[in-house]
């Protein structure tokens, strides 16, 4: 591992830089907000920004990608992108997500199409000094802070950058920039006393919100299945499906074929879908198994909750909050676990 | 043998038909997998005999109503295009008046030789096969269904939200702008093209199935929203399907 | 080249299987007889499913309804959506395309020296007719074979020249019923439910097995339970929508389960613990 | 003397529904109309309870094909009754897109709608085959109108960030840049459809009458304001008199909604903005009208197909400059919400396509409408398409039934009458 000095007034040249030789794709501003997207220009790139409105992962899981193409004469190719990426500033709780939707789709059957498009990208981590807003839950979940899942980390120390390289792609990369500029210097601190002197910081300013453990949350949310809880979410939600389309780890997708003009040629392509649609388990006989909005908001939260926790060991929420500032009818992650928690018995 | 498709309009703007002819990348092709012989704003020909008729507008008349009917006789398939003829669209405001009001207050003492009927949608007075919503029309959807009647793939609606496509499109929310849409319960399909541009949806797509009025409802009365103000969002496309549904949910949500 | 195969197998590209017999049991299911490139691509398990594709038309989950012995590798289809439909107009000679088998199948080892008790309901008959299959071609394996079947009516009874087979066959016991008589039916009418008084089995040895519509597993498993077979011996098998087959699109998912993957075969222990399976 | 009696069901390749009804008997137009069969919306009524900023959605509904100019002269209407004055960005913008419609629009009319007539096919279809090229040209050039408005506003039908005091959503600069790009990419279609257009000749055929028209004592060729003008010498300043020259009327033998101006009749369009202002055309549109050998003022009805491709290059060529000058100045994101509500009464006038529109609104103090009217182009024309008609039958009426109806035709599609928005014509049966 190696730790590099990145003084704050040079990272608009490393990113032109950066932006000579690779796709860079990073925060931007929008309206009053910041969205993920593809970086024109080194000016475009904010670090100092506050969640994003879709997630850095769907870079890799894009809506309605082609995953095939047919041709008039019969013939069937399969669609595969793979371009070098850099994903210049993302948070750690962006990083747990990415780490966890490269499981999902590397379970096997592995998913090619995502998997093609990870492989050769390169992760730049920033971490975060303030929280993004008070929807956030990460730093109950841990998540405000990430040990793996990236290839370089930014840690801000006042007029400079520590950047911290640890797989051998960030080396590549760091060095690859340490050569064309003089500024990146190696740390010579101790770098674990600054690490820890950060996270010091951020306990100060970052807020629990969540009234127990978050350890305590599956056997909690458990214990919830019948509750009452879900009918008064139910009866607030519009079914809208704004939830899942900006959270970071919903990767639930639809497949539909679209037909070129000419009606014989065309494409297979998938779309991002969402459990909280009416229709989202229906089988072809007409049978839905999740009619009411009560088990489908359920059914959501479990997922991240239970399920997944239950059979991958880890939880599908990342805590950021995207679904809290999405949901118009204010049906936030946060009053529903501590409802769960002042529930049970 | 080309399908024979026929293009017809009654009470309505005609902007989806012109979608159709706005359609100029795609138009020589579909003339190619078409033969059209009946669309009255772009060429003289008018035949009698069709596959597939495309319906614009509301029905407002008594002629209307007989027009409709003899295409619904002729025609093996029936599509209902826009917000006009799939919901009565914003034609259907003069519904809330009474109608002696809506001829006297435009046409004064000629009013009387003027027929006008309750607007209704295509229907409500013929069997419709499959509805295009949108007010217009989307370029998109046309393809697909032309494309899908063509093929012999049997039409679904789409089921998802406004809001599932704004999110998708990676947009700041109208909410969170302090403006205010009824997107989270219209039907998608038309990309969220108006809170793109920074509007609010105004419900041209109908609303999906089986709609949370009462959540929405609630939802725009949280945001200060008179109950006039309510009424008019929802019936600014939608007046035939929610008029007397929602009147009563507004007076027990909104203080 | 050849790893460039490889990868295209594992993805969303389906094989393209031609279509070389086509039968009409009812108005609106179809038995599809299809031939694959290369031998391997018929090698599954009774009650496996494969995606079936036209492309235009999307894809569908379709079960395999010959029994892995079987020289023919055959579907059943319902129309039902653009998909089916679509296959409805297809010819001999014509071609689709297949993409699996997923699913775990059915455990047939467990089956192995018991009696079996299989209770087909509707379109159930097709997936579970694999393994009918599969039991009569291995019939000495086993022991007492009951099956019952029940359609919505006399019309709608799939595969008449089996099941005329089956009621005339020493090696099963074979009861069928339907929903709704019609005037020249001789046969039983009523529920599948009402089958049940009719068989003895022995609970100690036997193995249940039941497929069929939504609505039909809990009153099924309540008879079977009646009959004292216990909650592990009785099997069964789940329909979902599918949209990828490969445990990642979300839609089948029941609770915490793919069923595409841990799926569509279920142990009842099992599924008592999936409060969304039946 | 024969006896002719024609009419022409549906009218085609106009917008809207139009039947031309003659009855021609000893010498005279005996019984003339052209009937508006379709079926009134009463947009004037719906809109009262409405609030006012949901105005410029509602009427630009009021017509597919004039969505762009409904909604702007709904919007100006609107801001003449809240006593707003828009930014100059807006107003440039909204001068940027009614070009755009004027481009799209007169496109569609010229090539697809009267070309066919020209080139003896019946329509569209067949001028396809017979030349495909000229058609593709024509699809390039009404797209470009159509994806200016896409970019900038949505879609041109029923644009969607049009609203009081700006625009919901502006543009990015790289975005202007591409609406400038995709304007110099036409240019080479634009001069080919001119050159076609020249070697057309149209009918003889002369009809004197009044013009009515936005002109400007400055350089500008008036399209989105200017002081409402008659040919006959009126001039009216403020556009909430408008009433003082544009006289709604009923008329005993018509049915349809009428109206006059200085005279019985009078004609609006590109022509009339031709004989009210011509000298205020961009320079590479104005030397067009001595190329096509436009004498003005001229007053035959048919040349308004030539004036609307005169209009689509000035248009063209206004729009780049408009736009370069934006960019020059450098794009403003401006807040549209600035504004206070109260009561009040606001009318305006802007220049569509098919001639002077004017939306005319009152409002209470919390802005809603009470009071709504809208007078459209096709209704004001329409008594002059009669007196055209009227006079140009005696002068056909040798020729082959099917000719005489055809010309009829031609000279009801040369004033490219948008009927769909005449929501004050009825439908009334002749004896």
């Amino acid at each position: 591992m190696k730790i590099y000095f990145l003084p704050k007034d040079k990272v608009k040249l490393l990113v032109e830089s950066v932006l000579d030789e690779f796709q860079v794709f990073g925060a931007k501003a929008k309206e009053m907000k910041f969205e993920f997207g593809k970086i024109d220009t080194a000016a475009e790139l904010r670090l100092d920004y506050n969640t994003t409105i879709l997630p850095p992962v769907k870079t890799f899981f894009p809506n309605d990608e082609k995953i095939l193409e047919f041709k008039p004469n019969g013939q069937t190719t399969s669609v595969h992108e793979n371009s070098k990426k850099v994903l210049f500033g993302v948070h750690p709780c962006d990083i747990h997500a990415i780490e966890m939707m490269d499981n999902i789709f590397s379970t096997p059957p592995e998913d090619k199409h995502y998997l093609e498009r990870r492989k050769d990208s390169i992760i730049i981590g920033i971490n975060c000094n303030t929280p993004c807003s008070d929807k956030i839950l990460c730093y109950d979940k841990g998540t405000y802070k990430a040990d793996s899942g990236f290839d370089l980390m930014f840690w801000d120390n006042g007029e400079s950058y520590l950047v911290e390289v640890v797989t051998s792609l960030g080396n590549f990369l760091a060095s690859k920039f340490s050569y064309f500029f003089n500024f990146f210097t190696e740390y010579s601190g101790d770098f674990h006393e600054f690490k820890s002197e950060y996270h010091k910081r951020q306990d100060f300013v970052f807020e629990k919100k969540l009234t127990r453990k978050i350890s305590e949350l599956p056997e909690a949310m458990r214990q919830s299945y019948e509750s009452e809880l879900w009918h008064e979410v139910g009866a607030k939600c519009l079914s809208c499906g704004s939830c899942n389309i900006v959270c970071p780890t919903c990767y639930c997708f639809d497949v539909k074929d679209v037909v070129d003009i000419d009606l014989a040629g065309g494409h297979r392509c998938r779309n991002w879908d969402s459990c909280q649609n009416l229709d989202f388990a229906c089988v072809g006989s007409g049978e839905n198994f999740r009619e009411k909005s009560s088990q489908r908001n359920r059914h959501r939260v479990f997922k991240k909750e239970v399920y997944l926790p239950q059979n991958k060991g880890y939880s599908g929420c990342v805590g950021c909050g995207r679904c809290n500032t999405a949901c118009i009818a204010g049906i936030s992650l946060i009053d529903i676990y501590n409802n769960v928690f002042s529930e049970e018995v | 043998m080309k399908p024979k498709l026929a293009m017809f309009s009654f009470t309505s703007c005609e902007g989806c038909q012109l979608q159709i002819l706005n359609l100029e990348d795609e138009l020589l092709s579909i003339l190619n997998a078409v033969e059209i012989v009946n669309f009255r704003e772009a060429i003289d020909e008018k035949a009698q005999d069709y596959d597939i008729a495309f319906v614009e507008g509301s029905i407002t008349t008594p002629e209307e109503i007989e027009e409709v009917k003899d295409i619904r006789s002729k025609a093996k398939l029936v599509v209902a295009i826009g917000a006009c003829a799939c919901l009565g669209g914003v034609n259907a405001m003069k519904n809330f008046f009474p109608l002696d009001f809506v001829r006297n207050e435009v046409y004064k003492e000629k009013a009387s030789c003027f027929p006008t009927l309750p607007v209704q949608r295509v229907g409500d007075v013929i069997k419709v096969d499959y509805e295009m919503h949108g007010c217009p029309i989307t370029k998109k959807e046309f393809l697909h269904v032309t494309k899908s009647l063509l093929l012999g793939i049997p039409l679904k609606q789409i089921h998802y939200s406004i809001c599932t496509e704004c999110k998708t499109a990676g947009n700041v929310c109208l909410f969170d702008k302090g403006e205010t849409c009824i997107g989270a319960i219209t039907r998608g399909g038309c990309d969220a093209i108006c809170p793109t541009f920074g509007d609010g949806c105004e419900g041209c797509r109908g609303f999906v199935d089986e709609p949370n009025f009462e959540g929405m409802i609630q939802v725009l009365a949280d945001r200060g929203l008179t109950k006039p103000e309510i009424k008019n969002k929802f019936t600014y496309f939608n007046g035939l399907d929610v008029i007397e549904t929602i009147n009563d949910k507004i007076e027990e949500f909104v203080k | 080249m050849e790893a460039d195969f490889i990868k295209m197998e594992t993805g969303y590209v389906p094989v393209e299987a031609k279509i070389t017999k086509i039968t009409q049991p009812t108005e609106y299911e179809k038995v599809f007889t299809l031939d694959f490139p290369h031998k391997e691509h018929l090698k599954f398990l009774p009650c496996q499913f494969v995606m079936v594709s036209i492309f235009g038309f999307g894809e569908a989950p379709i079960s395999i309804c010959s029994s892995p012995d079987d020289e023919e590798f055959q579907l059943c289809v319902r129309k039902v959506g653009s998909l089916t439909n679509k296959m409805h107009s297809l010819k001999v000679g014509d071609f689709i395309g297949i993409r699996g088998p997923y699913g775990n199948g059915f455990p047939v080892e467990v089956l192995e020296g018991k009696d079996l008790l299989f209770t087909a309901g509707g379109l159930g008959l097709a997936p579970l007719r694999s393994l009918i299959r599969y039991v009569l071609q291995n019939r000495e394996k086993f022991g007492d074979f009951t099956l019952l079947y029940g359609a919505r009516s006399p019309h709608d009874r799939l595969f008449a020249d089996e099941i005329s087979e089956w009621e005339t066959s020493e090696f099963v016991d074979f009861h069928e019923t339907v929903d709704i008589g019609e005037e020249n039916w001789m046969g039983n009418v009523g529920l599948i439910t009402s089958l049940f008084p009719m068989i003895g089995i022995d609970p100690e040895k036997t193995i249940g097995v039941i497929v069929g519509p939504p609505i039909m597993y809990q009153f099924v498993v309540r008879e079977m339970l009646k009959k004292e077979i216990t909650d592990k011996n009785i099997f069964m098998s789940l329909e979902r929508r599918m949209r990828c087959g490969l445990g990642k699109c979300g839609h089948c998912q029941m609770n915490g389960v793919y069923v595409c993957q841990e799926g569509p075969v279920f142990n009842y222990v099992d599924v008592q613990a999936i409060q969304e399976a039946i | 003397m024969k006896k002719l009696d024609i009419n022409v069901h549906h009218l085609t390749r106009v917008e809207g529904h139009g039947n031309v009804v003659v009855n021609y008997e000893k010498g005279k137009v005996e019984n003339f109309q052209l009937q508006i069969v379709e079926s009134p919306r009463f947009f004037e009524v719906m809109l009262q309870g409405r609030h006012i900023t949901e105005a410029p959605h509602i009427t630009g509904r009021i017509c597919g094909i004039c969505s762009v100019g409904h909604t702007t002269a709904s919007l100006k209407a609107a801001e003449k009754a809240l006593g707003i004055t828009p930014s100059e960005q807006t107003q440039e913008m909204r001068k940027v897109l009614l070009n755009a419609e004027f481009i799209q629009s007169h496109v569609l009319h010229a090539c697809f709608l009267v070309l066919p007539d020209f080139l003896n096919v019946g329509s569209v279809i067949p001028l396809a085959e017979t030349h495909p090229e000229e058609v593709k040209r024509a699809l390039r050039l009404k797209k470009l109108g159509n994806d200016i408005c896409e970019v900038l506003v949505g879609r041109h039908i029923h644009p969607v960030s049009m609203t009081v005091n700006g625009f919901t959503r502006i543009p990015s600069e790289s975005e202007f840049e591409k609406v400038r790009k995709m304007l110099l990419d036409s240019e080479d279609d634009i001069l080919k459809m001119v050159a076609l257009f020249k070697t057309l000749k149209m009918p003889d055929f002369v009809n004197d009458t009044e013009n009515i028209g936005l002109t400007s004592d400055g350089e500008e060729f008036c399209l989105y304001d200017g002081k409402i003008t008659s040919s006959y010498g009126k001039i009216i300043e403020d556009e909430n008199d408008y009433l003082e020259l544009i006289k709604e009327r009923v008329v005993e033998h018509s049915s349809a909604k009428h109206v006059k101006g200085e005279g019985e009749t009078y004609a609006v369009g590109a022509l009339s903005r031709l004989n009210l202002s011509a000298e205020k055309l961009h320079p590479k549109a104005k030397v067009l009208v001595e190329e096509f050998g436009l004498e003005l003022p001229n007053y035959n009805p048919f040349n308004n197909n030539v004036a609307q491709v005169i209009e689509t290059v000035h248009c063209f060529y206004d729009s780049i400059e408009r736009i370069e000058n934006l960019l020059e100045k450098g794009i403003k994101q401006e807040n549209y919400k600035d504004y206070e509500v109260k009561a009040g009464r606001g009318a305006g006038a802007c220049e569509v396509p098919r001639g002077i529109l004017f939306h005319d609104y009152e409002i209470d103090e919390k802005g809603i409408i009470v009071k709504a009217n809208c007078i459209i182009p096709t209704g004001q024309n329409l008594a002059n398409i009669e007196k055209n008609m009227r006079k140009l039958v005696p002068e056909i009426i040798d020729k082959p039934k099917e000719e005489i109806t055809h010309s009829l035709e031609m000279l009801v599609r040369a004033y490219d009458p948008c009927i769909s928005c005449s929501a004050h014509f009825l439908d009334v049966e002749f004896v």
